[in-house]
């Protein structure tokens, strides 16, 4: 068993989840007594991941740096897993002039070319991008592959339809990764979607498609390895459905009044970083003492991240007025 | 005049209202969009609509605009009068085919025999840093399209003569309500646009401009969001003895072209202001018609307050930077002056 | 067995193709000898359904006046088997003021509010506003359908995915028709479909989906029958595939380079009209007198759509200015 | 000066000439779209393309428009050099989003990091009774939003050198073809298009306009298949004495804002022909340029003849009546100089 493997997953689920709450708090800084979106160091709408680690972890562990990732309005947990530089990505988020984009993009407009990593707040608009960067990969005759991750909502998107169509013309290396957290803001899946899981949707495209279930990090490992292998390979494109829960509301300061009794207790009951811990516990691989030793490292990490977007300088205006076009 | 007993209201509130007092008197209106049900719209436009009118007036889709926003063109052919909720208008490009080629066509290529009573709503502006795809206003391009009408309240007395006119119309109307008047409380919201709003139902006829500040020395024309910062501007340059005229377009298609040319006669000198893009745009339309019939009456340049042909930055100082502001109304105007 | 109906469905393909044959004649003249796409008593695009009987006409044999058909850029046939006026129908193509839109609309843009059929240049664009007309149906309670016709081209647009989904979220009384004439264009089915089947997509969205082969009217009244019928019972929405083929070119002037060699010959040996005929010979409704009557008939009926068409006056240009708007 | 011997080319075949040049120069240049293949183009744009570089570099796409734009962003953001062909511009409205949201700002939100060297070209314009849906122009609705370049040539010169600039060029650039100018044979071409094109690549800078008629009279200021109707326009008015001045602006992003001046500045009058819609677009940002930085200069009225924001209905009088044409050119520069 490849024990760093399980452990850098684990390490990256943590980082992720401190990420977000931390997120979740300076965000809702100089945003009280009356919640105020406008307000405080991150301004804008904001869209968390907690609980959604499994999906970008077990997906990202799969990928190298030279692959090629699109992100959906909810990118942190991708961003994060796919190797963005925390620091400035947090930058970008605090509209620093250091930040990924010097602050003209935010936190749903991520972009790291170096990670080859970009990110749409359209729903369904990372589908199309996705299929072109593989195009571009089997052109070049590399065995570079591309992943598009969405919501379960963006699978209504026509966008969908058309890049699984034409991906699986192409033999595009590309897999899609559909994120199912029940819900599309306030309508659940099943008010949005006319059959019960995405993945059968493949068949409209004669390509692979595979629902994992539990929102489980180990059975999004096994699926995206498979996946993502055949891409690799030459075997073209295929879609993974995965479910998973979000622990916080669609955005902050959702009232998430579309909630059923109890579901959100039972998602913190099943939460996928503490059933990842206690499976890694039971097969020896982390002890307690090592649970506080990551923990710990990633609350560094991510504070050092806060620290150096905090201190970083606002963007110069003028800077607005300049960019639209490359030289 | 409002007396102090008067019933103030926010936009979002207002629009509600017009909503569901119209859905009282017409069977036939139904409200459909993403969020709009439980929730009540992430603006608050469709707030107890769900609860008075139930699931089958009130209904949450799918999100795929093309095909909720094109099954208003069949609906509204066979007796509905959708109102359809688009959240922000900023992603009207998974749906502009349905809207501006068949939606905003079919009466005039059907010869008349097809008339399409649909209201299509949505979210404009910025001001709350919700970056490049959740802040622009667009308007420009919709009204550069033929067929479809353009309405853009300014404060909650308008929103709801406007919902209720645009309802009634028996063409295809998109209502952009601007988030920074809507007075949500979670979002920045100029207080001028929460004003008394009567309890009956009125309407307002689409495509009159209202003079909202009389003034002779230099006419401010400008529509939605901006309305209230002309004024304010108008305000600070009233101290200097400068009488701005604000003109609000309320409606960009019909545009009411008599109510600038008007102004613009009476000041001679002119500033559009505009939160959509500058260039082909409302900016330059409003020029061009006085370029074309008021030429003689302008003592000086017109001069343009919009954003500068970037993409909405994220940051605040850069979002600042492109929107107009009170304080570059007040300069520009008195640049002209100067 | 119904003979009358037969019969029926048998006149109004004759009259189908009668009328696409005679109208390639006419929008040949003035376009020689150098074809002139602008000239002649009929300009501009020019897309033909030849061939294409059986769908219409199977289809249409189940549909009422009232009930709703959206058609796309090849509507003669669709609009015929509808009921849509032939002599103001063919003023629209000849851009006259008697036309169904005083001219303003033309071939590919014919709308009659009496048979409910309207028309889209775009293509795909008529499945949401199908969706939307059986929505209004089944709210007021009645049992009226709408029928959304579109190529098999059409199936790979965005348009296809939403609006079958949300027509089964709605459970509204619609029937989604591909005409499946293996070209888009000068793409083959090949090219732009990822499965062999568009009907097999039918399963994405929960509902039945049928491929009827053959290009035979008798096996898509079949198939037309239950569908529609089940669709005015509640049963909500589903989707045939009608494989069929077009005897003409894309349109008039296409050169049809991409076509395989002897393709055209078979789809003319295989003449749909041709096979019911025999077949109604052979079941004895139908004589060598009572073809040619009924050829008489539809010959006579289409040379009058002509001539009114002809006769008709030009619409005033101060027309073009006004109608934008409903007062 | 062109020789009695020089080669003339058609659009058409400029276009594709220069598509192939530069597919033989750079092996990331692709094409993609709907029958660019063996089909060669509907307007012929990729004739010849496919024989000789084969399905791989020329590529049949389904008919889905957001699919393959959108995939032309990834693909430049890894290497390639993407052209794709929306067919007619009328179907923008199934995938604007992608080109306007992202393929548009990807290097503006992105600071830079990412750059999307992409062709998109299509065919614009009417003449031949088409109708509503594919008859239009629509370039100043993509001029309205940032991050296009905008490109429309009047003639085969102008459309090889700027084909090719657009390839070179590291942004995104939609290419509009007028077929009317193509010289296709099958339909009515004006022959003013057809002209020398030299057989070796050369480049146009995008962002120059073009005096193609010099004048002091007036200033006939256009784009596109407009060009040679107002090039016919000046010389019936050179006839009467009158000397007109024909601008191409050639690009609309970025816009030659100081030819314009310049032109207005010598002539004093200004008429914009335009085959787009007339509000809200081209005539009147031209129109509000001059209004801003000439005005003094402006002895009459501005004039702007453009579709008058009607569908373009199909019947052959009808559409004659909504396009400008050389008679209203014409009349109208006569008018402004009576
Ligand atoms: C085209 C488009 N329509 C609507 C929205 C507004 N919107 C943002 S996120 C969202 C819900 C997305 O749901 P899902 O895809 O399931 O992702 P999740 O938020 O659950 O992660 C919606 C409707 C949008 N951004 N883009
Ligand atoms: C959105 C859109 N894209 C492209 C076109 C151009 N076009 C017109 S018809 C056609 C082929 C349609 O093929 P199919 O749907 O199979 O119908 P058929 O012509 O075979 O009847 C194309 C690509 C269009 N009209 N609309
Ligand atoms: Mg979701
Ligand atoms: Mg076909």
């Amino acid at each position: 068993m490849d024990t760093q493997r399980y452990l850098s997953m684990y390490r990256t689920m943590c980082l992720i989840r401190r990420y977000e709450d931390r997120l979740a708090e300076v965000y809702a800084e100089g945003k009280s007594p009356l919640f105020n979106i406008a307000a405080g160091p991150v301004p804008g709408e904001m869209h968390l991941a907690a609980g959604q680690e499994p999906v970008a972890v077990g997906v990202c562990a799969h990928l190298r740096p030279d692959d090629a990732v699109t992100a959906p309005h909810r990118p942190h947990h991708i961003a994060i897993a796919k190797g963005v530089d925390l620091k400035r990505m947090t930058a970008e988020i605090f509209g620093k002039a250091a930040g990924l984009s010097g602050g003209k993009g935010g936190h749903m407009h991520l972009f790291d070319a170096a990670a080859h990593f970009s990110c749409s707040g359209i729903v369904g608009a990372g589908f199309p991008p996705a299929v072109g960067a593989a195009l571009a990969f089997r052109r070049s005759g590399s065995d570079r592959v591309a992943v598009a991750f969405a919501g379960e909502g963006a699978a209504n998107q026509g966008t969908f339809h058309e890049s699984l169509n034409l991906a699986a013309l192409w033999k595009a290396p590309v897999v899609f990764v559909i994120e199912d957290n029940h819900y599309a803001i306030s309508v659940p899946k099943g008010v949005s979607t006319a059959i019960a899981q995405n993945s059968d949707r493949a068949a409209s495209y004669g390509i692979p498609g595979t629902y994992v279930a539990g929102n489980d990090v180990l059975a999004v490992d096994e699926a995206a390895r498979e996946a993502i292998a055949r891409a690799r390979a030459g075997g073209g494109p295929c879609l993974l459905e995965i479910d998973t829960t979000r622990l916080y509301g669609h955005f902050q300061g959702d009232p998430e009044v579309y909630l059923k009794a109890g579901e959100k207790e039972e998602w913190r009951r099943k939460d996928p970083i503490l059933r990842f811990e206690r499976w890694l516990a039971d097969h020896g691989i982390l002890d307690a003492e090592g649970v506080a030793r990551i923990r710990d490292e990633v609350a560094a990490e991510v504070e050092e991240a806060i620290r150096f977007a905090r201190e970083a300088p606002d963007p110069d205006p003028r800077s607005a007025f300049v960019g639209v076009f490359a030289e | 005049m409002a007396t102090e007993t008067m019933r103030k209201l926010t936009m979002a509130r207002a629009i509600s209202e017009a909503l569901a007092q119209e859905m009282e008197r017409d069977p036939r209106v139904l409200v459909w969009g993403e969020d709009v049900g439980v929730y009540g719209g992430i603006f608050g436009a469709t707030q107890g609509l769900y609860t008075r009118f139930g699931p089958d007036r009130v209904i949450d889709t799918p999100i795929s605009e093309s095909a909720f926003i094109g099954a208003a063109i069949g609906a509204s052919a066979e007796g509905l009068r959708p109102v359809v909720e688009l959240m922000f208008v900023d992603f009207f490009g998974v749906a502009m085919d349905q809207i501006y080629n068949h939606l905003a066509k079919n009466h005039y290529m059907s010869g008349g025999q097809f008339t399409h009573p649909v209201v299509l709503m949505c979210a404009v502006g910025g001001g709350y840093n919700d970056a490049a795809q959740h802040s622009q206003t667009l308007w420009g391009l919709f009204a550069h399209v033929p067929g479809l009408k353009i309405v853009v309240p300014s404060n909650a007395y308008d929103a709801k003569g406007l919902m209720i006119s645009a309802i009634r119309d028996d063409n295809p109307v998109m209502y952009f309500f601007h988030k920074g008047l809507m007075g949500l409380g979670w979002m920045p919201s100029d207080d001028l646009a929460e004003v008394h709003v009567p309890e009956e139902p009125y309407t307002i006829p689409i495509g009159q401009a209202n003079v909202v500040v009389e003034g002779a020395d230099i006419s401010l024309v400008t529509i939605g969001a901006t309305v209230p910062r002309a004024v304010r501007a108008a305000r600070q340059l009233a101290a200097d003895g400068i009488r701005a005229e604000v003109v609000d377009l309320r409606t960009l298609v019909p545009l009411d072209k008599e109510a600038v040319l008007t102004s613009v006669r009476k000041t001679h000198r002119l500033v559009i202001i505009d939160e959509d893009y500058r260039s082909f745009g409302m900016s330059g339309e409003i020029a061009a018609i006085c370029a074309e019939e008021a030429l003689d009456f302008l003592e000086a340049p017109i001069r343009r307050l919009a954003v500068p042909d970037v993409p909405i930055p994220y940051a605040r100082p850069l979002e600042q930077a492109v929107y107009p502001s009170v304080e570059s109304i007040v300069q520009t105007a008195r640049e002209l002056l100067g």
